[in-house]
């Protein structure tokens, strides 16, 4: 099964790198870019008898080691809250 | 799979970089067709990179022995006796072309090849160098490599655990289509441990050992032999990523296994990966080698025995261990978690038998791979040359202002300070590090003696392109120079050549007069050359770059405690400047940064002086007759001081008297070889003369410490009057202002 | 007083803490490899600085949950003596043993340069006998040192008195232009409220000999050796 | 309109980050655990027309900075891209 982690800062902690990000952005002519936030995503394969055993699993993951609670925040996503259309590259 | 490959011919033999000659030469040696995997492994070791086919007939005139060497070329890395029962054992590498291509990760995978060359030898690394090259930094695309270069240096290194001590980043535009990252580590060992890469004793395990092999860089060493052109993107391999972490899990596994006694020979996978230890090993030692592809441990699927041979997977090393000593290794390597796999053994054959899955797929005589052509190709003398060294720079208008064409060259990319990169560099993890970056030569402590290292790192393109045997010469001079204003004895220099096509005969031309000048300066100062690296193909475009051989220098001082930094110390000290008058403005920095012209003729070089100035100033520290000692180079004498006022913790100005001579820019800024500036104390102003009487060198005092502004006249008049806060600013500030 | 220095596979100030411990202060000290489970026999912990497993994921994250990290709960709990520098601290974090995190430094570059700290809290084994407002000379060299803590946590450790040290000028003023990485408040250094576990980011093994340029950081194990009561307690003060 | 970018490495590139976390969390327990890579997740929010425009700037954003075409590749979701259950936490 796949699954997806985010792991992002948790809002109001200054995220430095989007900001540099952003910067560096809006000096190449990206004038119209608002706010810009960078974060990890880790993508996983396990074995788990159904889908939320899975998700269950990666939160377990995420709170014994893949996020630190005192800067980050994380989302799981699973295949389902893909629309199907998914993303072009 | 075999269905699956290209039939071998001589236009793909062409494709892979081997001309029609050769590939003539591989299947008359052979006696037949090669297979496509041959034809790789005489692609990638038969390639410039590993063969050294266009230069080794020169190569042979650098001296390279001397009662302390323990190891000269040939081998990972040169090795030097330090007295103690102790070695240094040094290196430098190229990582030209991969970090053109990929700048973090190019820098990066060069420091993990360079620091693996030097623990193959046993030694555990203790310092790494680093000498860069870029084009204008007004530049986006400049801005972007050093930023990713010097990140990339910095990640792997600061990571792995090795102090970054020292090194030059220098700026011509000449450069914009190929940085140079010339990376040098120098190691420690006990001299009666030294380990080599050979593959002896019929019938010894082979392993394999560190990370897993991937598709990365197939064909990195043949890159590195072909310049770059608009096509260059589709010829790009797999970049190789590195891995610190499991860099530095190689260096305590191998060292351990070594220490257990079951390790005979060992060989870092580097350019051209397995084909290079598996024939290179057994050709070293008159044997042969059998391994079984199969068993080589993977990263990805279906990979066939042309790639598995051919990776250029980083933190690997092949290793021959004693025959019925195969636990101990194994047991070391899994307690650091690494891969440990017995992929074949050593034989008597003298061939290379590689099978996968038992099905033969390579044999060929590691001789032959070993044995790649030499050429003598024609050498030119340039036809423009004439016309650049015909440039008078004194026919130039000279400054209105002397103090602030000091502020601008001293806020020039090339010379301002380098803080902006060390500071990103851990220079101190070892607690050997004794004189941090920022001083002309860094200091390391050998704990458990009473000795010190000083290594220093030089190269200069320009004065290479106007004289490129001069020019080289001059290098190590300056070098060594270095070296001994910190009190180091040089002991011994490795070096890289970084040069254009050597299929055009002005470029070898360039590298022939390049390395006569290298040798020259060696014999005469004693100094022997025990390893270095050639890097032809650096051009873009038929645009080489300026022809830049860079050396390193590794001297030993008795007492760590006797060592010279080259900042002024105190008020009311006394300055000389020693060494010869004799400068110019032909190829020198201020005729760069002012007038932007590389031109003019350079100084003369006398090596005996050069000789006699370096024994002084190293005799003076050792006494602690000097409390400063600062090597004049790039900039001149002016830039030299200003250096000695603002690099210590606490600026400190001074006022300095010259005499007058030809035109006042030549006083100030003229470059030359064999000068030194160094600051003694009054009480000691008699033993130090003394002392360079006996020396039978040139010297005058012209100054003293003091204040807070750098004063100098010249011929009787005040030039520059200027306050340390301003070249402070100008100094300092110079390189980040350049890379914003 | 008997040292252990932690060894994780990818540490690299181990030998460095060593040194000092046993060639500059002469005292009994051995390395403890990460599985160890048992710290029986020592008094002071170290944890040094390098980048344990790698470090790729976050600083210290897989550290912090590795068997001897887990040990050093046990050996907190008994009164033993914890100092975790660098990659030390940042494990300390992530072990949940000190509060707060270590992020990027805000530069988003590795910091290695000579730093001033402040001394303020002179209440544990660590800095007894030194002054408060004292100013400290060592070595940074880091990419993650910049500490983080929400504001109930920092108020927590300003009324407990938990902070020790924090980036200064050399006259001891606390300014934005000393703090290297942008650390809150300019802190470097931190205890737990028991005084016992003290985490900060500089190297005082590399500023432990007058040859290496400051022996600042000798102050420190100076505080520790005179805590040391013959029962086998410390004295904070 | 908010988009999101997945920036990731280029399949046979070695993720010595995913291969460093994933050895962490078999060490903690999870051995059911398959591949495992580790990217960046950057979100922006920007002016812009429509979604496709939103979408076409961002590409060039990627092709620009964002992602290193050396060694990475990316894909770009917008909301419609995410079924409205969306993630939990
Ligand atoms: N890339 C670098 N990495 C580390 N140290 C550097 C680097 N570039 C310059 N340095 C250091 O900065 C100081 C000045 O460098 P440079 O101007 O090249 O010295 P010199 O002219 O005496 O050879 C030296 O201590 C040198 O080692
Ligand atoms: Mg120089």
């Amino acid at each position: 099964m796949k699954l997806r982690v985010l792991v992002r800062l948790k809002p109001g902690i200054l995220d430095v790198q989007g900001a540099a990000v952003k910067r560096a952005l809006v000096g190449l002519g990206f004038g119209e870019l608002g706010d810009l936030r960078v974060g990890k995503v880790i993508e996983v394969e396990l074995d788990a008898a159904s889908p939320e055993a899975a998700r269950a699993r990666v939160a377990e993951m995420c709170r014994q080691l893949l996020a630190n609670p005192i800067l980050e925040d994380y989302t799981i996503e699973t295949a389902d809250d893909l629309a199907p259309r998914g993303a072009v590259r | 799979m075999k269905g699956a490959e290209p039939k071998v011919t001589v236009d793909l033999a062409r494709d892979l970089g081997l001309t029609a000659e050769e590939y003539d030469r591989i299947v008359t040696r052979l006696g037949r067709e090669p297979t496509w995997t041959e034809l790789g492994l005489f692609s990638a070791l038969w390639s410039e990179h590993c063969a050294y086919k266009h230069s080794r007939v020169y190569l042979g005139r650098l001296p390279t022995r001397g009662p302390r060497v323990l190891q000269g070329p040939g081998e990972n890395a040169g090795a030097i006796d330090i007295g103690d029962g102790w070695a240094v054992v040094f290196k430098m590498e190229s990582h030209n072309h991969p970090s053109f291509i990929e700048p973090f990760q190019g820098a990066a995978t060069g420091v993990g090849g360079i620091l693996r060359d030097i623990f193959t030898m046993g030694a555990r690394p203790i310092a790494i160098l680093d000498s860069l090259r870029f084009g204008d930094p007004g530049e986006a695309k400049t801005r972007h490599l050093v930023n990713g270069v010097v990140s990339g240096i910095s990640w792997y290194g600061n990571c792995f655990g090795c102090p970054t001590v020292g090194g030059e980043i220098a700026f011509a535009p000449e450069y914009a289509g190929n940085p140079l990252v010339n990376v040098m580590c120098v190691g420690l060992v006990r001299a009666d441990r030294l380990f080599r890469a050979r593959a002896e004793g019929v019938g010894n395990p082979v392993f394999y050992v560190g990370n897993k092999t991937g598709r990365d860089g197939i064909h990195g060493a043949t890159m590195a032999s072909a310049t770059f052109d608009e096509h260059a993107e589709a010829r790009r391999p797999t970049v190789q990523v590195g891995d610190p972490f499991t860099e530095k899990l190689l260096l305590e596994a191998c060292l351990e296994a070594m220490r257990t006694g079951a390790v005979v020979g060992i060989q870092d996978m580097g350019a051209a990966g397995l084909a290079c230890c598996t024939s290179e090993m057994p050709a070293r030692a008159g044997t042969g080698m059998e391994v079984e592809l199969g068993r080589v441990p993977q990263r990805e699927t279906a990979m066939t025995p042309y790639e598995i041979l051919l990776s250029e997977s980083q933190e690997r090393m092949l290793l021959v261990a004693a025959r019925g000593r195969e636990e101990e290794v194994r047991r070391v390597f899994a307690r650091w978690e690494l891969d440990a796999v017995e992929i074949g053994r050593v034989t008597a054959g003298g061939e290379l038998v590689a099978r996968l899955e038992g099905e033969v797929v390579a044999r060929v005589p590691v001789a032959l791979l070993a044995e790649a052509p030499e050429y003598r190709k024609p050498v030119a003398r340039p036809a423009w040359l004439d016309e650049r060294l015909a440039f008078d720079p004194l026919g130039l208008p000279a400054p209105a202002d002397w103090g602030e064409a000091l502020l601008e060259l001293l806020g020039s990319p090339t010379l301002a300070s380098k803080e902006w990169a060390y500071r990103q560099y851990d220079q101190q993890v070892g607690i050997n590090t004794l004189v941090l970056p920022g001083s002309d030569a860094a200091v390391l402590r050998v704990k458990g003696t009473r000795r010190a290292l000083a290594v220093a790192t030089d190269g200069n393109g320009r004065l290479v392109l106007l004289d490129p045997r001069r020019g080289a010469a001059m290098a190590v001079a300056e070098a060594a120079r270095n070296v001994s204003c910190a009190g180091g004895l040089p002991l011994g220099l490795t070096d890289c050549m970084n040069f254009g096509s050597p299929e055009r005969p002005e470029i070898l031309w360039q590298f022939a007069e390049a390395v006569e000048g290298l040798a020259e300066a060696c014999r005469v100062l004693d100094i022997p050359v025990v390893g270095g690296n050639v890097s032809f193909y650096n051009e873009t475009s038929g645009q080489a770059i300026l022809p830049t051989p860079v050396v390193g220098v590794v001297g030993l001082l008795e007492d760590a405690t006797r060592y010279a930094t080259q900042w002024f110390k105190a008020a009311g000290h006394a300055v000389a400047l020693l060494g010869p008058d004799a400068v110019s403005l032909g190829g020198s920095e201020y005729l760069w940064t002012r007038h932007r012209r590389l031109a003019g003729r350079l100084a003369p070089l006398d090596l005996e002086a050069e000789r006699r100035v370096q024994a002084a100033v190293r005799a003076a520290v050792t006494a602690g007759l000097v409390s400063a000692a600062h090597d004049c180079a790039e900039g001149g004498l002016a830039v030299t001081l200003a250096e000695a006022c603002v690099t210590g913790r606490e600026p400190l100005g001074c006022a300095v008297r010259l005499a007058g001579g030809a035109r006042p820019d030549l006083t100030l800024f003229g470059e030359g070889p064999s000068r030194v500036v160094v600051e003694v104390e009054p009480a000691r102003a008699a033993e130090f003369e003394a002392l360079m009487r006996e020396s039978a060198i040139s010297w005058r005092w012209v100054g003293e410490t003091g204040g807070a502004r750098l004063r100098v006249d010249v011929g009787g008049t005040t030039l520059v009057d200027v306050p340390l806060e301003r070249i402070e600013q100008a100094w300092r500030n110079g390189f980040e202002r350049h890379m914003a | 007083m008997r040292f252990g220095v932690v060894v994780f596979p990818g540490t690299w100030s181990d030998c460095d803490f060593h040194y000092v411990i046993s060639e500059v202060l002469h005292e009994p000290v051995k390395y403890v490899w990460h599985r160890e489970r048992s710290l029986e026999g020592l008094d002071c912990v170290i944890l040094p600085g390098g980048f344990s497993y790698g470090d790729y994921l976050r600083a210290g994250a897989v550290a912090g949950r590795s068997p001897v990290v887990e040990a050093l709960r046990g050996f907190v709990a008994g009164g033993g003596l914890v100092l975790g520098s660098c990659n030390g601290f940042q494990i300390l974090c992530e072990a949940g043993l000190l509060p707060g995190a270590l992020m990027r430094n805000e530069c988003l570059q590795y910091r290695c340069q000579s730093t001033h700290l402040v001394v303020e809290n002179v209440d544990t084994p660590f800095t007894r006998g030194l002054r408060p407002g004292q100013v400290l000379t060592m070595p940074i060299s880091h990419g993650e040192g910049k500490y983080h803590a929400s504001p109930e946590t920092l108020a927590e450790l300003k009324g407990r008195n938990q902070v020790v040290f924090r980036y200064a000028e050399a006259d001891g003023r606390v300014t934005k232009a000393a703090n290297p990485n942008g650390s809150l408040e300019n802190i470097a250094g931190i205890v737990n409220p028991e005084g016992t576990v003290l985490g900060l980011m500089p190297h005082p093994e590399r500023a432990s000999e007058a040859a290496m340029g400051g022996a600042d950081g000798v102050l420190l194990f100076h505080a520790l050796l005179g805590s040391l009561v013959e029962d086998g307690t410390f004295l904070k003060r």
